[in-house]
């Protein structure tokens, strides 16, 4: 049964190797295929983790601390659970046209290794082995960036300096870890770490993290690539690539470095100021991506708010299954929006806000679409993103944490601001005696438009399974 | 097997209203006939399984139950007891009368997948909030009513209505968060807290220990859930939003989203807190003197409006905040007339914004100044506009004398003979701007209006198409007989007393 | 480099070397000058891996981080030389930027050694896995610790690294030069103008002549792997030297074609069949034990050191090709 | 001679190294620069990484395999480093001769 496990990481290699084999026409097909399957295998995992709990391979048949070893544990398949669904999804969007994946042909074989490289970090059980994984998911990642539009090499190289000054940061980390504890293994590192050695490794592993999850000081570089990367990359990287980052820390959190209750502060605080600043930054803008790309970063301050209240032993296990429905909803959530901002973007030739108006009036399943992931985003009830924040402010108003209780507000408010300016102007109708003329959107294919709303109405159903998410969530520990 | 049958009630009635919707937006826009039977049907299948459900919720006081898991720690509970009972079946009929009237309203125009999807989505959320049975599926059910009314208020389109739209969104979404907050806090508190006859045991106990606590909850619900019932601080939105379509305004801001907000003040004072333990918490006087404010400064506001519907919505405001009135005053007597006045202000509010429909519909009339000799054109419209004005004024045999004398009453029974001045003080300002109106209808020359968007639309025999007269005439003749008959079982005020007693056990 | 060694005026004079050098790399003025002093950098960082006790490392150092890195920079900064177009760096601001660097190293060298100072848990059990890893070794069916680590006992670190590299090539496939893009089917610049002024006579006849010579040096670095240090890795990069010599010097031509993209594949297929070999006869993916591991092992590297020597080529001709 | 092991030497060296590499790289304009930076920083860090994980007498074959992975990552960045500037050059470049309104392409490029 453990066997999975590398699979669910090799897999996709092996569908990679196929795409990169055959000329651009036949790619989506065994792009989609290979999509399939590995999403089959991820199903797989997670079913496995909660019918026989914790699963635990060692690679080449050497035990840790001299091998390495695969673990997969509630919080892992939660992880696993949304790349397949997501994958699955944003894969299929993309094999509706080939304008949605760029002008150059690498998209499938790219994606794959993406995948690849999120599936070796979320069942990691090896320090230097996420390192690797955390590299394979930056350099893929780069890649499928630059396969944009004009800007998108320049916002690519940016991203590329940034994944790796945060890699070499984690790689320090490791190098202390491994001198303290001479283990690359994270749970017997975990054992062994005291505290007075482990405070070094943790704010640079926490700075490296940070950075490659764009934590407000250092997200300038997030929009632009975001943005500015073709309509099929832009939910892979929001949904899923800032997830992987973040998951490593969390994980190394949980398991590796000893509690400290100052960096804990810390980044709580920047995830405030992120929530709050990405939210204003949001409101500012006047193109779609770059709207949604911004609320990637004030969604991500809500996944760093966790870290204080995380940080009391008595909550922690209420308190990470919040986080893991919170990166769930917004994985979900975003993916939809971003492939709905996508489709309407090769309909309309323009992101911009006012060139999508009345877009409702055709486009009836798309704007549902966007709608059901605004509920999401927002936090509105029955969503996952709603019981995610409740689980939030249950535990805030446990600890008596008032700042986070406002920030929660706070967010939710501005969140609704930001996202109604696009849903707006697609109800907007034009034949009034407005000056912006209607907007007519070109045929969108079948995918492109069932898609988005897929993903949405997951979003917001998922929110009636947040009690068997927890129930995942707390096998293997908590 | 009947105990199945019963847990299933809830879902099926929910289902009714949910269905329509999804069907509706599946159909294309231009499929109107399908889509009309479709919601006629609906509805009137609604109104009938509630009216069969009313005697044996009544008189077996069995309340069937489903439970659904949600959050780790608290379900989502739908529960029908006969304070659900009676709002569900005003909804229920009002949305039949209210889905011909929209037929009717919007025949020919563009978008009317989108209103009547939406429309339904909306009425599922207010039967939902009917059924809630703890606060979190209150909450879930009362931010569902604010998202799915936005489409409805901005229907138009035009920058206009979605700034209105936007303004009504941000009121009911800061209602919700502080809703939120107060829920998220009280279920740490107290624990998962389930509405109850009377109010729960957990909550007495949290007032118990530490007041200061019950208290800031108390307020913090009595907010979230006072800027949908338009009290004082919280009630620009309503006027704003009055740039809806008719029927939106009519259902909408004279039942489902404003009796929302009220409806979960009667939860909040009656089943979670208990009247008499929110008295003793020093809560209640605040929020009466809150009420009384705002029925005088609707009034007062309403008097000063030229636009029909703008002085309609003004005189919502204040009528609405009649039912905290009766709510926030420790005596049975005042607990009937709140709750019974739910359901005379909705008949007789709705009648006056489907005549405010007709009048704007047929003969393009906006403000009351062009009111002039109406009778004379549209008799049956001018009569159905005067009852429901006799019924906001509180003249006998009306529905909305039942609900003031009670309130009255109650005001003499708890002991607080003022607020008597006050009733009398708002009856007197209704007075000042509905007769005059009644007056300019009956008694003036009709002015001669310049032909307004009416010349497309062929003489009608009727003074206007059937599909909208009679809707408005169905719901005076309502008016009437609820005033009428008041004393008969089964009627409002009935299932109004029945109520009230049991929170006073 | 047991903590007794002390430092010898060898090792101290490099590590100033180094500091000096990587200062004057990093504030030099034009770009050129800035790749040369990056190569004398990669030299004396070969060194001194070498001196303290590092050989596999020195080596890899000195093939990839040096000699093929040096190259790419080499090539890029010939074909686009603009200069570094920074303000003309005013003496202060160097001055700043170095004082600020240094600052930020002495902080962290100063953390840094107070870590490493405290012997983990005070016991006197040797730091690190030195020991369980040597009596591992044999096992492996190879007798270079090294060697063992990489394609045994943490085979899979090494598994998900060529992965980073085919990731590297499946980039360098996207932006290949127009008209070698071997998948797709877009005209662009004609076969023939990809050759490019061919080098002087002389470059070419050296190259010809090196080139064998390299080839066999690479070879003998693949089989020294087992017992010394050398390795997939470093016989690969070697490999790519010399396609990079070919390419440069005109003497061959190099294009990111069907025969190139198989090359790219063949590596990660082969070790993920080994992985999967190892689930079906062991019970363990990459179990690699028994008398053949050997064999095997040395198969797998020769299959790597190809696909390593393309992908790094495949990224020379992306970044290096002419295009225009 | 001044007391210092060998493996504190090599970690002052990485450190100071990376230091200085980093200011650097967040301070150069020029792209090549730049990913010259990130090699140093590169070599800095496993000059750390072995610096603090090797100090028994036969240096612990464990870190060194770690050393020569991250170098073979490096490469593989640099590479595709050079790969993106080389794009945004021709990106760049065939505007700025064409009709020379590079300068308003910049803008556009990075907004």
């Amino acid at each position: 049964m453990s066997a999975l496990l590398p699979a669910a990481v090799l897999l996709p290699v092996i569908t990679a190797l196929a795409c990169l084999a055959l000329p651009r026409r036949a790619q989506p097909i065994s792009g989609f295929l290979g999509g399939l399957a590995s999403a089959a295998v991820n199903a797989a995992v997670v079913v496995a983790v909660t019918s026989h709990g914790v699963l635990e391979h060692h690679m080449a048949g050497w035990a840790p601390p001299l091998g390495i070893a695969l673990r997969a544990d509630g919080l892992a398949a939660a992880f696993v659970g949304l790349t397949g669904a997501v994958g699955f999804a944003t894969l299929v969007f993309a094999a509706s046209a080939e304008a949605t994946t760029g002008r150059r042909t690498g998209f499938w074989p790219l994606a794959m290794l993406t995948w690849s490289g999120l599936m070796g970090i979320f069942l990691a059980a090896d320090l230097f082995n996420a390192y690797v994984a955390l590299e394979v998911l930056g350099l893929s990642a780069v890649g499928m960036v630059a396969l944009g539009g004009r800007g998108a090499p320049r916002a690519a190289l940016r991203y590329l300096i940034v994944a790796v000054v945060g890699s070499m940061l984690l790689l320090t980390a490791i190098g202390l870890v491994y001198a303290a504890t001479s283990t690359l293994d994270m749970d017997l590192a975990g054992q062994r770490l005291t505290a007075e050695d482990g405070w070094l490794p943790l704010v640079l592993a926490a700075t490296g993290m940070g950075l490659k999850t764009a934590l407000v000081p250092m997200h300038a570089w997030l929009p632009p690539a975001h943005a500015g990367s073709p309509p099929a990359v832009s939910p892979l990287m929001s949904a899923l690539v800032v997830k992987g980052s973040f998951y490593l820390i969390l994980r190394l959190w949980l398991d590796v470095f000893p509690r400290n209750d100052a960096v804990a502060l810390v980044l709580g605080v920047l995830g405030a100021v992120a929530v709050i600043w990405g939210g204003v930054l949001a409101l500012a803008q006047r193109r779609l991506k770059r709207i949604v790309a911004y609320s990637t970063i004030s969604q991500v301050g809500y996944l760093f708010l966790a870290f204080p209240l995380l940080n009391l032993p008595g909550h922690q296990p209420a308190m990470v299954s919040a986080v893991v429905a919170m990166a769930l909803a917004h994985g979900l959530a975003k993916a939809a929006m971003f492939t709905a901002a996508g489709a309407l973007m090769l309909g309309t030739g323009t992101d911009h806000v006012d060139g999508l108006v009345g877009a409702a009036r055709s486009e009836g399943v798309l704007t549902a679409g966007m709608i059901l992931s605004a509920v999401s985003l927002i936090g509105l009830p029955m969503s996952l993103g709603f019981t995610a924040k409740w689980q939030y402010l249950e535990v805030a108003l446990q600890t008596g944490a008032w700042w986070i209780v406002l920030v929660l507000l706070t967010g939710t408010l501005l969140a609704a601001g930001y996202l109604l300016r696009p849903l707006a102007a697609l109800i907007r109708d034009s034949d009034t005696h407005e000056e912006v003329g209607q907007a007519e959107i070109g045929p969108r294919p079948a995918a492109q438009r069932w898609v988005p709303l897929a993903l949405g109405a997951m979003a917001v159903g998922a929110g009636l399974f947040t009690t068997d998410l927890t129930a995942l969530t707390s096998i293997g520990w908590g | 097997m009947m105990q199945q049958l019963l847990t299933a009630v809830p879902l099926i009635l929910i289902a009714l209203s949910a269905a329509p919707a999804l069907i509706i937006f599946m159909l294309p826009e231009r499929a109107n006939r399908t889509r009309v039977t479709i919601n006629v049907a609906a509805a009137a299948l609604k109104v009938g399984l509630m009216a069969a459900m009313v005697p044996l919720i009544l008189r077996t006081d069995v309340a069937p139950e489903l439970r659904i898991p949600f959050l780790p720690g608290t379900d989502l509970v739908l529960r029908i007891d006969s304070l659900s009972l009676l709002f569900t079946l005003l909804s229920a009929l009002l949305w039949l009368v209210t889905t011909v009237y929209a037929i009717g309203y919007l025949a020919g125009r563009p978008n009317q997948r989108r209103f009547f999807g939406f429309f339904a989505l909306c009425v599922t959320a207010t039967v939902g909030i009917a059924f809630a049975g703890n606060l979190v599926t209150f909450l879930v059910f009362y931010e569902m009513l604010s998202l799915v009314t936005y489409p409805l208020v901005a229907h138009y389109g035009t920058s206009g209505a979605l700034a209105a739209a936007r303004v009504y969104l941000f009121y009911a979404l800061g209602g919700g968060l502080l809703v939120l907050a107060a829920t998220a806090w009280l279920t740490i508190v107290a624990g998962p807290v389930e509405f109850s006859p009377g109010g729960a045991e957990a909550v007495a106990a949290l007032a118990r220990d530490h007041p200061g606590v019950a208290i800031a909850i108390f307020g913090l619900l009595v907010a979230g859930f006072g800027v949908k019932a338009a009290l004082f601080p919280f009630h620009s939105w309503l006027p704003r939003a009055m740039v809806a379509p008719a029927p939106v305004s009519a259902l909408l801001h004279a039942v489902a989203v404003v009796k929302a907000g009220a409806f979960g003040l009667i939860r909040v004072i009656d089943d979670l807190y208990g009247v008499e333990l929110a008295a003793g918490l020093g809560v209640l006087t605040p929020l009466l003197v809150v009420a009384c404010f705002t029925v005088l400064y609707g009034s007062v506001r309403a008097l000063l409006q030229d636009d029909i519907k703008k002085r309609l919505a003004y005189s919502t405001v204040s009528q609405v905040s009649y039912i905290a009135l009766g709510l926030s005053m420790l005596s049975v007597v005042a607990t009937t007339g709140g709750v019974v006045h739910l359901v005379h202000q909705g008949l007789s509010k709705i009648t006056l914004f489907f005549c405010a429909g007709l009048v704007a519909e047929v003969w393009g009339i906006k403000k009351i100044s062009q009111l002039d000799g109406l009778g004379r054109r549209m008799p049956l419209t001018a009569a159905a506009f005067t009852a429901g004005a006799l019924s906001m004024i509180g003249i006998p045999p009306m529905a909305g004398f039942i609900s003031k004398w009670q309130l009255g009453a109650g005001a003499l029974d708890a002991g607080q003979p003022w607020v008597i001045g006050v009733l009398i003080g708002s009856a007197l300002l209704n007075a000042a701007y509905f007769l005059p109106v009644v007056v300019r209808m009956w008694f003036r020359p009709p002015a001669e209006i310049r032909e307004g968007p009416v010349e497309n639309r062929t003489r009608p025999v009727l003074e206007a198409p059937a599909t909208l007269l009679w809707p408005a005439v169905a719901t005076a003749c309502f008016a009437i007989a609820v005033g009428l008959f008041a004393g008969l079982p089964f009627s409002p005020l009935d299932v109004a007393g029945h109520i009230a007693e049991r929170v006073y056990r | 480099m047991s903590p007794e060694t002390t430092v010898g005026p060898l090792q101290l004079s490099l590590a100033l070397a180094l500091i000096v050098t990587a200062a004057a790399t990093l504030y030099s003025r034009h770009r050129l000058t800035g790749v040369v002093l990056f190569l004398v950098f990669g030299v004396f960082l070969s060194i001194y891996w070498g001196v303290i006790g590092a050989p596999d490392v020195a080596l890899a150092e000195a093939v990839i981080g040096t000699g093929v890195t040096g190259a790419l920079f080499g090539y890029t900064a010939t074909v686009m030389p603009r200069p570094a177009h920074d303000r003309r760096g005013s003496i202060a601001r160097t001055i700043a930027g170095l004082a600020g660097g240094a600052g930020i190293g002495a902080g962290l060298g100063y953390f840094l050694t107070r870590a490493a100072a405290a012997p983990p848990g005070g016991s006197g059990e040797p730091v690190g896995l030195t020991g369980q890893a040597t009596a591992a070794v044999p096992a492996t069916g190879v007798e270079h610790p090294i060697t063992g680590v990489l394609l045994n006992l943490r085979s899979y670190d090494t598994l998900m690294e060529m992965v980073v590299l085919l990731s590297a090539a499946t980039v360098a496939v996207a932006f290949a030069p127009r008209s070698d893009a071997g998948s797709s089917t877009r005209g662009g610049a004609p076969a023939s103008e990809q050759r490019g002024p061919a080098a002087p006579p002389i470059v070419r006849g050296f190259v010809s002549l090196v080139a064998p010579v390299v080839l066999l040096f690479a070879a003998w670095l693949l089989f020294a792997g087992s017992t010394q240090p050398g390795g997939a890795f470093q016989a690969g990069a070697a490999l790519a030297a010399v396609m990079i010599l070919v390419q440069t010097s005109g003497v061959g031509r190099l294009r990111i074609g069907p025969a190139m993209i198989c090359l790219l594949l063949l590596g990660v297929l082969a070790f993920i069949a080994v992985g999967l070999g190892g689930l079906v006869l062991g019970d363990a993916w990459l179990l690699l034990r028994g008398e053949h591991a050997g064999t095997v092992t040395i198969a797998l590297e020769c299959i790597l050191a190809v696909t390593i020597g393309a992908s790094l080529a495949a990224v020379f001709l992306a970044s290096a090709g002419r295009r225009r | 001679m001044i007391e210092l092991s060998v493996a504190s030497l090599t970690l002052w060296t990485g450190a100071l190294l990376t230091g200085l590499a980093l200011v650097r790289l967040l301070t150069v304009e020029d792209l090549i620069a730049r990913l010259i930076a990130l090699n140093l920083t590169g070599g800095g860090t496993l000059l750390i990484l072995v610096g603090l994980a090797a100090r028994t007498e036969p240096v612990d074959p464990v870190p060194q395999a770690l050393a020569l992975t991250g170098i073979v990552i490096t490469v593989a960045f640099t590479g595709v480093g050079l790969i993106l500037v080389r794009a945004v050059d021709d990106d760049e470049r065939p505007s700025r001769s064409a009709d020379g309104r590079a300068h308003g392409h910049d803008e556009e490029a990075n907004a």
